[in-house]
């Protein structure tokens, strides 16, 4: 056998067997497969984004527009007023500043509470795959069924909680019941995402005489980002998007943004302003949709990672 | 060496003391809140407590009023009607989705996208939106009876027999993408082998998925089956923003009729015994299910 | 002899990566054929082009002299095992192997005989009622095969079948393949990165480096008569000793020098390809190395840097001239680290590789 | 006093309202200390729940909305709210509310908690003049009348009775029909006796048969809020609806003119009897002194001539006192004032039903009003056990 | 010799399931002592019990004669290396190295002087900057055994550190460890499952078996002396041939044997263990038979039923007297299946099992 050369044919086109099918099979774009594939998605796609488009065009019409009818027009003549009302000049009583307000309270709400609750849980979820201890899977069975329990129940023993800690209607009050809250799936989540860490790093970083933060913070925590993002939408969206806890247990002064959203689109005025309403709700669902659309595609790689394991 | 003393075991509540210092929250809320809170309000829901709670007792006074109330009945009656349904066409849609998105297409980052942004709006969101789209004098219904079918009718949020139908597009609209990546993170950790065993043995596409495919994700449903249920069993602001409960009460839900109950009525007795009666629905949905979970790990 | 699968200038490329190149082989009617290579090298990929699981990017399969290159691979007549084994878990072990016979609409009564005849042939008939996940590795693997065996194909495919499975079981196992394959005379394709599997299994080996083959032929061959140095050094355990050196002559003797120490190449088989001057690289298997006894003329000196016994075997490694050679020797045999030893060489089971195109001469 | 922030919560957020509200904000502020609005939209029972978790978790507001009567009477009980009993001996409440019962609804053992701010009547129908013309049809005088008018109504393509889908509407409008109808003495025997007897009566009978009238008319209005259902009628879509003299305060914003444009008809025209229930503010007990010192300026401010006059005349209520000059009422204000002066008076439900029974009476009547399957005969047989367990 | 590792009465259970029961083991100091057995036998929890991961529900731990029963796993002087080699993902090779100093607050002086001495012995100084996702398994594997040096430890702790490696490296690394082990001459405690393992690094072997040491000696004697039927069928690749039989007499020639079949005992090491009629199994490893060559007094019938090809060695599966028995042979040696061979067998390297206790006799 001379060389590697003698497995090749010099030649291909010389071969007589090389009449018949040769090469990729060739592709149709439009098969009944990919016609049937994409037209499915294509409808459903539509679905989804039929009430996002209304949002918008509604929220850039006026009303003389609107009361003509058909919602899903374009509107004929755009204007921004709807945006500026619900933003700064809609009342609610006689606050006539729209939702700016509410928009910082949001935010002094929403990140602390977090922060907080991401903290809470992850650690909790640490300690519950790697340290467990007499108990500790007892508890967090009662702590996940508590995910299932409707929040209306839980309303009045957390007011008389609250009230005996003295911190009914502050801003920690608050913090702490969004974290009591989110505390069940959250906890969920990370007990999952360590468990599925390989067992040995943390054997190797307890032989280094690591404790349990510092092996938290030093070996675990770098690891984590996938869970962290999934963790973090979850948590900004739910907390963005609460109205019950936010109204129940705070002062006006930390109102958030959905209770002033709540407001103007409750507040009718003679005629309900459509227009103002829809561009309020797109404002107040602004910060969640942004996070959603900036880190989507690590919350399905975290939820691979966290949700499904496990 | 056989001198050496034999060593004493040290304290077992200090080993491992930073672990249960770091989970002091975890315990405090497992035992105050939900333990705590969920007996309190079993306990008060034995009493005629009105606007404040206080210890007069009635017995089963208030569960007997309870189920002869017709809105606590039609409520129940929504919560099935949606739950099963919601139940269903969440992981029929979300799956068949997941499906869809897992044939290596095109743009799948953009469907993707589009699938699950309602997931980050509220409920309060949701509800009003779809109110607008389903309002017969401006959504769907004018728009294609402009269109010439002038006899065309669906205004379910104006019809009570079928509103609760009209909710569950919303809430579908809304939880759809969520159950649809939970699908795809499942579909994923398919091995591989599988499909090209299936293809080998030319097993159809479809019966690949419904034979083998969709009970080796067993797991990832029930996970979804969890979340998803405990989802329905809190719906409460969808309604509220979307129908408030009417026409009439023909699309009442059990959460809404012990908020009512607790605080416009100001019969905390009646709310809470409608609370502990959607504890106890709770608990038959997920005391299984937290045997399989969890009693089941210890022996595997 | 018949041609059963014929593979013509096949390539295949993901995205900008090619990893198959231009590749062509002919595997014949009722032939082991084993795949051999590395990691990464394109074993599978190969494999599963054959199977129709993947789609070349140029080239020509055919299969029992049909062109397939486009057809789906159930209408291929292959059978595939693979290294999960790839049981559908949720189905008993009979539903495994009905499942795509009652697909392709066969008649219930035809089914039953062929799974009573592949349970049979492969002893699984008690094991018919039990779902995978109550079934050893072993008796997952032989459903596996089952599950081609049922489907009367003409080609098995075998994906790394056994490496899934502890020592023990592989090697009864490999037994059990050799067996059915002499009972069955099907063509086989097996895929490996165990050179044991392939020494053992194969009719004749494949070995494979960046999706080119780099030598086919029977395993004698292979190991005895590598084609080039990737070959020698891959296939062996341990590994083939290597030496960097050229050829010299003194009077009318060919010798191999390296590091100033000669080793004469009489009995070599191909003398004629010896150039004085040629740099060459020498590979002799440890195994051929003689220590204290049966020396030959020629004998080297040496000391021992490790042993390590492993029962049947012992296999010593030795410093001899400014490097490290490994020698094995019989199990009972045993010498401590640091001890003195002659060694000898057999010209005639060693083998020169030019140093530069690393062809065997 | 230096300037005394005072948060006061209420859920006056529709138009009218909230121009009313403007001016006790303006009256209080003028009096140097800062009225801190808080409004919570959406309805009392949304803003209820609220206002009281905020009182029973220790975080009170300086003062807050009820309706006067029975919402606020456990928060007494548990002695959480500021006992006014000075200010108003102090004012002379008792001399110069009008009518009376506005004050016993505040007052809790002998001790008063609350002050009135407005009276507020249910029994009225409100019908666009416009709507009738396009129908062809005189402006009814009365229910009957109305009742009467409604085919033509539908023929022309307008719905006869604008009712919300708010539970409280319909059963607001029942009660409505109850006293035209059946009049004060049985209306003061379901409500306030509680005899379900006399609910399960052939009187209440006939009141259930205007009620399924009404019901047969109302199809098709498809709105929630009671002030878009008021919209209906500004804008000629719906005939008529029955709602409280707060639906005024939309009319004038919407620069209608009584009689002109619209007409109204106490008492349903029937039976010219108005309820007198209302709204009122409590004062939560605070810790701090400055802000309980300024808790009385706001009691007393809210009853002030001047921002009596200036309030109800946006909000489209009667005021409490008897003594104020209200020139610049129309129409249908002075309506109300004559009646009132004649003392064709009675209490509102909100008086003298608990919130529990209300709540149920308003599924009641919020499914009666949905359901077109649900007979009369039925919802009275519903109505007369509600009434049985009343308290 | 001193003790450096001592375990007395170690029992540990996971709820009802009981892992290690009343184990006790003495390790020397310097002792290189392989645990050795099939998985799920306990090996790693016994590992985790020494290094302080698991708590023991009973017994007691000495390390270098101090109780470390109770002590946490970073003041007991171990080092550990793992199968996956749990290097911190997002940390430098140097970083990996000096963690654990920099948590026990050793100087950066020192760290720095430790770290440079452990990558020089380890050759990994030019890999110091990379991550671990940036190094090759081997290589992985060496910063692995670096963490463990860095912390200057007593005794190391290896829990199957090569089986995640292809066999080509696993057996470089197996000699690295080898020679690491001569030169640090610390205690070494090494799990693994791979018999080769076992018999070329270990100083000592201990067997164990669901939870219990089976036996515990040097490879030799655990090859050639295996205290049971355990031990005997578990060493050695492939494995022993076992037969069913009894002792008989014929003048005053002891024989074993089976299926009507005699084998002369003359040469048995424990002649004073032969009663007639006592039931027993026979084992003989496949390289003591002898095919054709060399026979002795007695020769038996075979054929060849199946031959597998390894290289340096053949193994056949013969068919003799209802039974398969395998014999290796030297790679050179070729059978086609199907062909009568003869046999001889010595007794001398045989050994003889009661058949009821399974016991060596
Ligand atoms: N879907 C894919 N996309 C891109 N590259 C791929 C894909 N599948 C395989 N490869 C690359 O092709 C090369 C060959 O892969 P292949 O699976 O055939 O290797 P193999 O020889 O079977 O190796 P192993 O022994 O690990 O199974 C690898 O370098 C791999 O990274
Ligand atoms: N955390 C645990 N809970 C319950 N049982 C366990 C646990 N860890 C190990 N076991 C059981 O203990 C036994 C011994 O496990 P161990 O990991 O020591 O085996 P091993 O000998 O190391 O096996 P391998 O070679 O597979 O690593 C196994 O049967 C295992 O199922
Ligand atoms: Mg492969
Ligand atoms: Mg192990």
């Amino acid at each position: 056998m001379p060389d590697a050369i003698a497995l090749k044919t010099a030649d291909g086109a010389a071969g007589k067997s090389f009449s018949g099918p040769s090469g990729p099979k060739p592709k149709r774009v439009i098969s009944p497969r990919n016609i049937m594939l994409y037209g499915t998605l294509f409808v459903a796609a539509a679905y989804y984004l039929l009430p996002l488009y209304v949002m918008i065009v509604t929220s850039l019409k006026g009303m003389p527009e609107i009361r003509l009818g058909n919602i899903f027009s374009p509107p004929v003549e755009i204007t921004f007023e709807p945006w500026v009302k619900a933003w700064a000049t809609a009342c609610t009583g006689l606050n006539c500043d729209g939702l700016s307000r509410g928009f910082w309270n949001s935010v002094r709400i929403t990140v602390p509470s977090v922060v907080v609750s991401i903290a809470i849980a992850s650690v909790n979820g640490y300690a519950l795959a790697n340290w467990r201890f007499k108990g500790s899977e007892l508890f967090f069975a009662i702590l996940v069924v508590g995910a299932f329990i409707p929040y209306q129940v839980m309303i009045y023993p957390i007011v008389i909680v609250l009230r005996e800690m003295g911190i009914y209607g502050t801003l920690t009050g608050l913090i702490i019941v969004h974290s009591i809250f989110g505390m069940p799936i959250l906890t969920l989540l990370f007990r999952n995402y360590f468990a599925s860490l390989p067992q040995e790093l943390f054997k190797a970083a307890r032989i280094d005489g690591a404790g349990f933060w510092q092996i938290f913070f030093k070996i675990m925590l770098p690891m984590s980002l996938p869970i962290f993002v999934v963790a973090m939408i979850l948590q900004v969206t739910g907390i963005w998007n609460d109205f019950l806890f936010g109204v129940v247990f705070t002062r006006p002064e930390y109102y958030p943004m959905t209770v002033q959203l709540n407001n103007i689109v409750n507040s009718v005025q003679g005629v309900k302003e459509y227009n103002v309403n829809m561009a309020a709700t797109i404002l107040t669902g602004l910060v969640p949709l942004v996070v959603y659309f900036v880190s989507g595609r690590l919350f399905v790689r975290g939820i691979a990672a966290g949700a499904v394991k496990g | 060496m056989t001198g050496q003393a034999k060593a004493g075991r040290p304290n077992q509540l200090l080993r491992n003391l930073n672990s249960k210092i770091a989970s002091i929250p975890m315990i405090l809320t497992a035992l105050v809140i939900f333990l705590g809170g969920t007996a309190w309000t079993v306990f008060y829901s034995f009493t005629n407590s009105k606007l404040l709670p206080r210890l007069s007792f009635v017995g089963f006074d208030q569960y007997k009023r309870l189920w002869a109330a017709p809105r606590w009945i039609v409520s129940i009656e929504n919560l099935a009607v949606y739950g099963v349904l919601s139940l269903i066409f969440s992981l029929v849609i979300g799956f068949v989705l997941a499906a869809l998105m897992d044939q290596k297409i095109r743009f799948e980052n953009t469907f993707r996208t589009i699938f699950l942004y309602p997931f980050a709006l509220s409920f309060i969101v949701t509800g009003l939106v779809w109110q607008w789209v389903l309002n017969p004098e401006f959504g769907v219904q004018s728009v294609i009876r402009s269109l010439g079918w002038s006899s065309f009718t669906f205004d379910p949020l104006y019809t009570p027999s079928i509103v609760i139908y009209g909710i569950l597009i919303a809430a579908l609209w809304q939880g759809t993408g969520l159950v649809m990546c939970l699908m795809l993170a499942g579909l994923r950790g398919i091995d591989e082998d599988i499909w090209k065993a299936a293809r080998v043995d030319g097993i159809p596409m479809w019966k690949t998925y419904l034979f083998i495919v969709i009970p080796m994700m067993r797991p990832v449903f029930i996970t979804t089956l969890v979340i998803i249920a405990s989802g329905i069993v809190k719906v409460y602001d969808l309604v509220v923003a979307q129908t408030s409960g009417g026409p009439g009460i023909a699309s009442e839900v059990p959460a809404k009729y012990v908020y009512d109950y607790m605080f416009q009525a100001q019969n905390l007795g009646q709310g809470f015994a409608a609370s502990t009666m959607m504890l106890i629905t709770v608990a038959i949905i997920i005391v299984p299910w937290a045997y399989l979970e969890f009693g089941g790990r210890k022996r595997a | 002899m018949n041609s059963s699968v014929s593979i013509r200038d096949l390539s295949l490329n993901f995205g900008a990566v090619s990893v198959l190149k231009d590749l062509n082989l002919e595997i014949n009617d009722g032939e082991f054929l084993v795949l051999l290579g590395s990691s990464g090298c394109g074993k599978s990929t190969l494999l599963n082009c054959i199977a129709g699981l993947l789609d070349a990017s140029d080239g020509q399969i055919f299969i029992k002299g049909k062109n397939v290159t486009w057809e789906e691979p159930k209408d291929r007549g292959i059978g595939m095992v693979f290294q999960s084994y790839a049981l559908y878990p949720q189905m008993t072990v009979e539903k495994n192997l009905s499942f795509g016979l009652q697909v392709a609409k066969v008649s219930q009564q035809e089914i039953d005989k062929r799974v009573a005849r592949a349970s049979e042939i492969l002893q699984i008939q008690p094991l018919l009622k039990r779902k995978p996940a109550e079934l050893s590795g072993g008796q997952r693997q032989r459903v596996a095969i089952g599950r081609a065996l049922v489907r009367d194909v003409d080609v098995f495919l075998f994906d790394e079948p056994l490496s899934n499975l502890d020592a023990k079981l592989r090697s009864e196992l490999r037994v059990e393949i050799k067996r059915l394959h002499q009972s069955l005379k099907n063509t086989m394709i097996y895929v490996t990165h165990d050179q044991i599997e392939a020494l053992t299994l194969a009719d004749r080996i494949a070995i494979m480096k960046n999706g080119i083959i780099q030598q086919l032929a029977d395993p004698t061959t292979i190991y005895n008569k590598p084609r080039n140095l990737f070959v020698a050094g891959f296939i062996g355990s341990p590994s083939m000793n290597f030496l960097r050196g050229e050829i010299a002559k003194q009077g009318d003797q060919m010798f191999f020098t390296a590091n100033g120490v000669n080793f004469s190449l009489a009995g070599y088989d191909t003398p004629e390809a010896l150039q004085v001057g040629r740099k060459v690289i020498l590979g002799v298997r440890p195994e051929h190395v003689k220590v204290n006894e049966n020396l030959g003329a020629e004998v080297h000196d040496a000391t021992v840097d490790i042993e390590e016994p492993m029962g049947a075997d012992n296999l010593l490694w030795l410093k001899h001239a400014g490097h490290t050679m490994s020698v094995r020797i019989n199990g009972a045999r045993r010498f401590s680290p640091g001890s003195a030893v002659k060694l000898g060489f057999d010209m005639s089971l060693a083998s020169l590789f030019d140093a530069e195109t690393e062809l065997r001469i | 006093a230096n300037a005394t922030d005072l948060e006061v919560t209420h859920w006056w957020t529709s138009g009218g309202e909230a121009a009313a509200v403007a001016e006790l904000a303006k009256a209080f502020d003028a009096t140097g200390n800062k009225w801190v609005d808080g409004a919570i939209a959406g309805s009392g029972g949304t803003a209820r729940p609220i206002m009281i978790s905020r009182i029973t978790g220790g975080d009170p507001m300086g003062a807050t909305q009820f309706n006067h009567g029975r919402q606020a009477e456990e928060l007494v009980q548990a002695g959480l709210m500021r006992d006014l009993t000075d200010v108003a001996t102090a004012e002379h409440w008792k001399d110069i509310i009008r009518p009376s019962s506005l004050l016993d609804s505040c007052t809790i053992d002998g001790k008063i908690y609350c002050a009135p701010v407005n009276i507020h009547s249910w029994q009225w129908l409100w019908l666009s003049n416009a709507a009738f013309k396009k129908a062809g049809v005189e402006v009814p005088k009365n229910w009957d009348e109305f009742v009467a008018a409604a085919p033509a109504l539908e023929k022309a393509g307008i719905v006869p009775l604008a009712v919300g889908g708010q539970p409280w509407q319909a059963a607001g409008a029942f009660d409505v029909l109850m006293v035209a109808i059946a009049g004060k003495d049985t209306f003061l025997k379901v409500f306030k006796d509680k005899d379900a007897e006399a609910a399960a009566g052939p009187e209440i009978a006939k009141v259930f048969k205007a009620a399924d009238d009404a019901r047969k008319m109302s199809k098709g209005s498809n709105v929630q809020d009671w002030n878009q259902a008021t919209n209906l009628v500004i804008t000629g879509k719906a005939g008529g609806q029955i709602m409280g003299d707060w639906a005024q305060g939309e009319f004038q914003l919407a620069g209608q003119k009584a009689g002109t444009d619209y007409t109204c008809l106490p008492g349903l025209g029937v039976n010219e009897i108005i309820s007198t229930g209302g709204d009122a503010f409590y004062f939560p007990l605070l810790k701090d002194a400055d802000k309980s010192k300024a808790q009385d300026v706001l009691a007393k401010t809210l009853l002030d001539p001047k921002t009596q006059v200036a309030f109800n005349l946006k909000k489209g209520s009667l005021p409490v006192r008897g003594d104020v000059d209200l020139a610049a009422a129309n129409d249908c204000m002075k309506k109300g004032l004559d009646i009132l002066a004649k003392g064709n008076v009675i209490q509102g439900t909100d008086q003298l039903l608990s919130a529990d029974s209300q709540k149920q009476k308003e599924d009641l009547f919020s499914e009666f009003f949905a359901n077109p399957s649900m007979t009369p005969e039925a919802a009275q047989k519903r109505f007369a056990e509600i009434i049985g367990s009343a308290d």
